[in-house]
């Protein structure tokens, strides 16, 4: 029968490894891995970001939810004061030693799968106040950033790039290699 | 008698009503505030120790990112110290630009503190009214200097760039509709009941407190105390205009928020006027006072205190003759605004709290510098 | 009355219901952005005379402008603007003396990665020495018959004098 | 009353003070005796401002009061020894000067005598240094 020729074959998985824990486990998680294709196209449409306001750039990301620019549009609008309740955290502002372990901690609070966005240029990379003793050059010296919105603060116009950008990796991860400006157009 | 135990709950650093990264440490008595203990220092990002290894002119950018929603008011007293130190005369008209732009900054800064006060109180619409006129003071900030919060417009002996001609038509419009709009918001937040059952009678700081605490701004002149720099040590020309100081009776948070309104009003009137003064004005006049190429004050120091959206707002900077300031101190109303927390808070519910604290109208960036 | 307010707040609230809509459908619809925005950098490199006026300008040390010297000629080897440090001041622009340097209305500058993120105008090797060397001799000839064609131009002119005067 | 005024009468009673082109030069000693007679004869009821600056050999500390709601105001500094950096606390008189005495203490390293609580206000509490002192080093973050 050819449920059982199939069966035979050979799987790549059995040419690498010969523990039989890690064959089974790869074989289950790629025979789910359409529907997760098919999840992250629900994730993609109504990412719940978390009000993670530290300075100006909060206050942008505040009007991006406003009536002028209406994150609603897209179905990010729920903007959750909890980590427990997000999807992707948005750095927004000067990152301080003093506030450092508590980005980290609201960090790990927040379930899996998640994604971190860097706004404006003190979340990148310490901005103007990068040569201060109190500040931190960056997010990603804490925690992995997915996308970076330049700007010191960024248009509102902008973190709706950036979200949409996400969207993207969200649905293709492999989309991080292309020029991302010529992906949304 | 039942005894309760007290209770410790930590409001912030990242909570969405403290306006930023805030921690307040509330020592609760059932729902009832014992002792709220302020920390802070999130956002301290040593401006001042920056400073001293920035030139005069590569200062003006960051004082934008104290006060980052009257930033244009921050860069105004920066400037203004050091034109004093350096004994520099601004030209009129750039006089005038100025009061427009920084007029238009409080009013953007106040329409801020009145939607987050209605968030914050629950009402979502209410935050959504204030926004929509926010953003078109946002649009002519754009048109005039490129950003729409961190101006560095303000330059030292003038402005940086004259106003645009776009900008005259579209702040003629909004001068028009603002009032309109000023209504909507009393119709729509101050005229609510369940925003002044929340507001009236709580949290009420008295004159001589006030006083005592170095209280400035509205939350000053909400409890019945008329001081205003720009009526009672006027600087620039403000002196020239023709407006009123809105002043509270009781000094509760429904006062406070009420003084801002109020004040929107005086400021429209106070852009009116400015206006009007700057088209009599002949065009040819010049907008830049002459200064070297390289800003080298001579040696001494200079305090001096405007205005700001929250308060007064001081700097005080130091030369040392070299192009580098030796000292650049600034004197933050929200910082000082914020030391009677404790005090304002004690004796009220949970709830209370966040309607006190944004009744403050309290920057992260200023408090922390 | 107790609730005349709230009826006041949602008259108001209804009244925007039917009015002219602010939203900006970005991405579809780009918003229309003023002269002055301070966006994206344009650098023009022919128009730069690579001063450092801008380099000296920056609050942050933003800028990267590394030159070299041929034939008496400044060459540009790299202007690179890491706008992960930009404050979006305007000092810079404003300092250019020949406006090479300027704001493009473009806000969009998002990256996934890191590396991306400087802006890179100018990346050039610098010339190897026979080139240099080509290219000075080169000059150097250039100046010699421009010398040469201007004494030239001179004795003609003064032949011409001696001729005017003669004749 | 006039703030020269103030500071020509002030003069007289204690002479060890001067005046300096705008602002009164108080010793150490006094500053307290003064800050009570300008707060309770003549009604400066507001301190505006504190900050403090390290000259390198010494250090001075600002103090900008003024009248409320009449808006005049006076300068008055107080030069302290480097080594010590010690000097009494006026929150007694003013209770504003609580926290600007902290932030003082935080930044400078000056510590005000029986003030109620020293402790740093904007940095953690086991940072090292005081960042607004001339000679303070730091290692700055980038790449």
């Amino acid at each position: 029968m050819e449920v059982n020729k199939q069966s035979k074959e050979q799987h790549p998985i059995e040419t690498m490894t010969d523990d039989p824990v890690i064959q089974e486990q790869v074989k289950r998680t790629i025979a789910l891995a359409p529907l997760e294709k098919l999840l992250n196209q629900s994730r993609a449409h109504s990412i719940w970001p978390m009000t993670f306001g530290l300075a100006c750039c909060a206050i942008e990301m505040m009007a991006a939810g406003g009536p002028r620019f209406d994150l609603a549009r897209f179905g990010y609008e729920v903007f959750r004061p909890s980590p427990r309740q997000a999807d992707v955290m948005i750095v927004a502002g000067t990152i301080t030693k003093k506030m450092a372990p508590y980005i980290k901690r609201i960090y790990d609070q927040m379930p899996e799968p998640k994604w971190v966005m860097a706004m404006g240029s003190c979340a990148m990379s310490g901005g103007p106040f990068v040569d201060s003793y109190s500040v931190v050059p960056g997010t990603d010296k804490l925690v992995p950033v997915d996308v970076y919105v330049p700007g010191c603060p960024p248009r509102p116009d902008a973190l709706t790039q950036g979200l949409l950008l996400l969207k993207d990796k969200i649905r293709d991860p492999k989309v991080v290699e292309n020029e991302p400006w010529k992906a949304i157009k | 008698m039942l005894k309760t135990q007290e209770f410790t709950l930590n409001m912030g650093p990242q909570h969405p009503a403290t306006h930023g990264v805030f921690r307040l440490l509330l020592h609760l008595d059932g729902e009832t505030v014992v002792k709220a203990e302020p920390i802070m220092g999130y956002l301290h990002r040593g401006i001042e120790k920056l400073a001293e290894s920035r030139t005069y002119t590569q200062v003006i950018p960051y004082t934008d990112r104290l006060d980052y929603l009257a930033a244009m008011l921050n860069n105004l007293g920066y400037v203004q110290t050091v034109e004093k130190l350096m004994g520099i005369e601004v030209p009129e008209r750039a006089e005038y630009v100025r009061v427009i732009v920084s007029e238009m900054s409080r009013l953007a800064s106040h329409c801020l503190a009145t939607g987050a006060y209605a968030l914050d109180l629950g009402a979502f619409t209410g935050f959504m009214f204030p926004f929509r006129e926010r953003e078109k003071l946002m649009d002519m900030f754009e048109m005039i200097c490129g950003s729409r919060m961190t101006f560095n417009y303000m330059r030292i002996g003038g402005v940086a760039d004259d106003l645009p001609e776009e900008f005259y038509p579209a702040i003629k419009k909004f001068l028009k509709e603002f009032p309109a709009c000023v209504d909507e918001y009393d119709g729509l937040i101050t005229g609510n009941e369940i925003f002044q059952a929340r507001t009236k009678g709580v949290s009420v700081l008295s004159s001589k407190k006030a006083i005592q605490y170095g209280m400035s701004g509205p939350v000053l002149r909400a409890s019945g105390i008329n001081y205003d720099l720009r009526k009672k040590r006027p600087y620039g020309v403000y002196d020239k205009f023709d407006f009123e100081v809105p002043v509270g009776e009781n000094g509760d948070c429904f006062d406070r928020y009420n003084c801002r309104v109020l004040e929107m009003r005086q400021s429209h009137r106070i852009i009116e006027q400015a206006l009007e003064r700057l088209q009599e004005l002949p065009e040819e006049e010049p907008l830049n006072a002459k200064v070297p190429k390289v800003i080298k004050p001579p040696k001494g120091e200079v305090y001096h205190e405007i205005e700001g959206a929250k308060g007064v707002l001081g700097y005080n900077v130091i030369s040392d003759g070299t192009v580098n300031p030796y000292r650049v101190h600034v004197r933050r109303p929200s910082f000082i605004n914020l030391s009677l927390i404790d005090e304002m808070c004690r004796g009220w519910k949970v709830a209370d709290v966040v309607a006190i604290i944004g009744s403050l109208d309290i920057v992260l960036g200023e408090v922390d510098c | 009355m107790f609730g005349e307010g709230l009826i006041k707040g949602l008259t108001i609230t209804w009244k925007s219901l039917i009015g002219k809509k602010i939203t900006v459908l970005y991405p579809d619809e780009i918003y229309s952005l003023p002269d002055r925005f301070h966006g994206k950098f344009r650098f023009d490199k022919d128009a730069c005379i690579s001063c450092g006026m801008c380099v000296r300008a920056c609050p942050n040390k933003v800028i990267t402008l590394e030159t070299e010297k041929v034939a008496k000629k400044k060459r540009i080897l790299k202007y690179e603007m890491d706008i992960k440090y930009c404050l979006f001041c305007g000092l810079c622009v404003e300092s250019c003396p020949k406006d090479a340097l300027g704001y493009e209305k473009d806000f969009e500058m998002c990256q996934y990665k890191w590396e991306k993120l400087p802006m890179v105008f100018v990346d050039e090797e610098p010339l190897p020495a026979e080139e240099k060397e080509r290219l000075e001799e080169e000059a150097k000839k250039a100046a010699e018959a421009k010398k040469a064609a201007q004494e030239a131009a001179k004795a003609k002119a003064a032949e011409d004098a001696s001729q005017g005067k003669e004749g | 009353m006039e703030s020269n005024q103030v500071m020509k009468q002030i003069k007289e009673k204690y002479q060890q003070v001067e005046i300096l082109d705008n602002h009164l030069l108080v010793p150490e000693t006094d500053i307290k005796a003064v800050m009570k007679e300008l707060r309770d004869a003549y009604g400066y009821n507001v301190l505006s401002n504190e900050t403090a600056v390290d000259y390198q050999e010494y250090f001075e500390v600002i103090y900008n009061i003024c009248r409320v709601p009449e808006g005049d105001m006076i300068n008055i500094k107080v030069k302290i020894d480097r080594e010590k950096a010690e000097i009494p606390s006026v929150v007694d008189i003013w209770p504003s000067a609580g926290w600007q005495e902290r932030e003082i203490f935080d930044l400078l390293g000056i510590r005000f005598t029986d003030h109620p609580d020293m402790r740093r206000i904007l940095l953690e509490d086991d940072f090292e240094g005081h960042p607004l002192r001339r000679d303070f080093k730091w290692v700055g973050g980038r790449d």
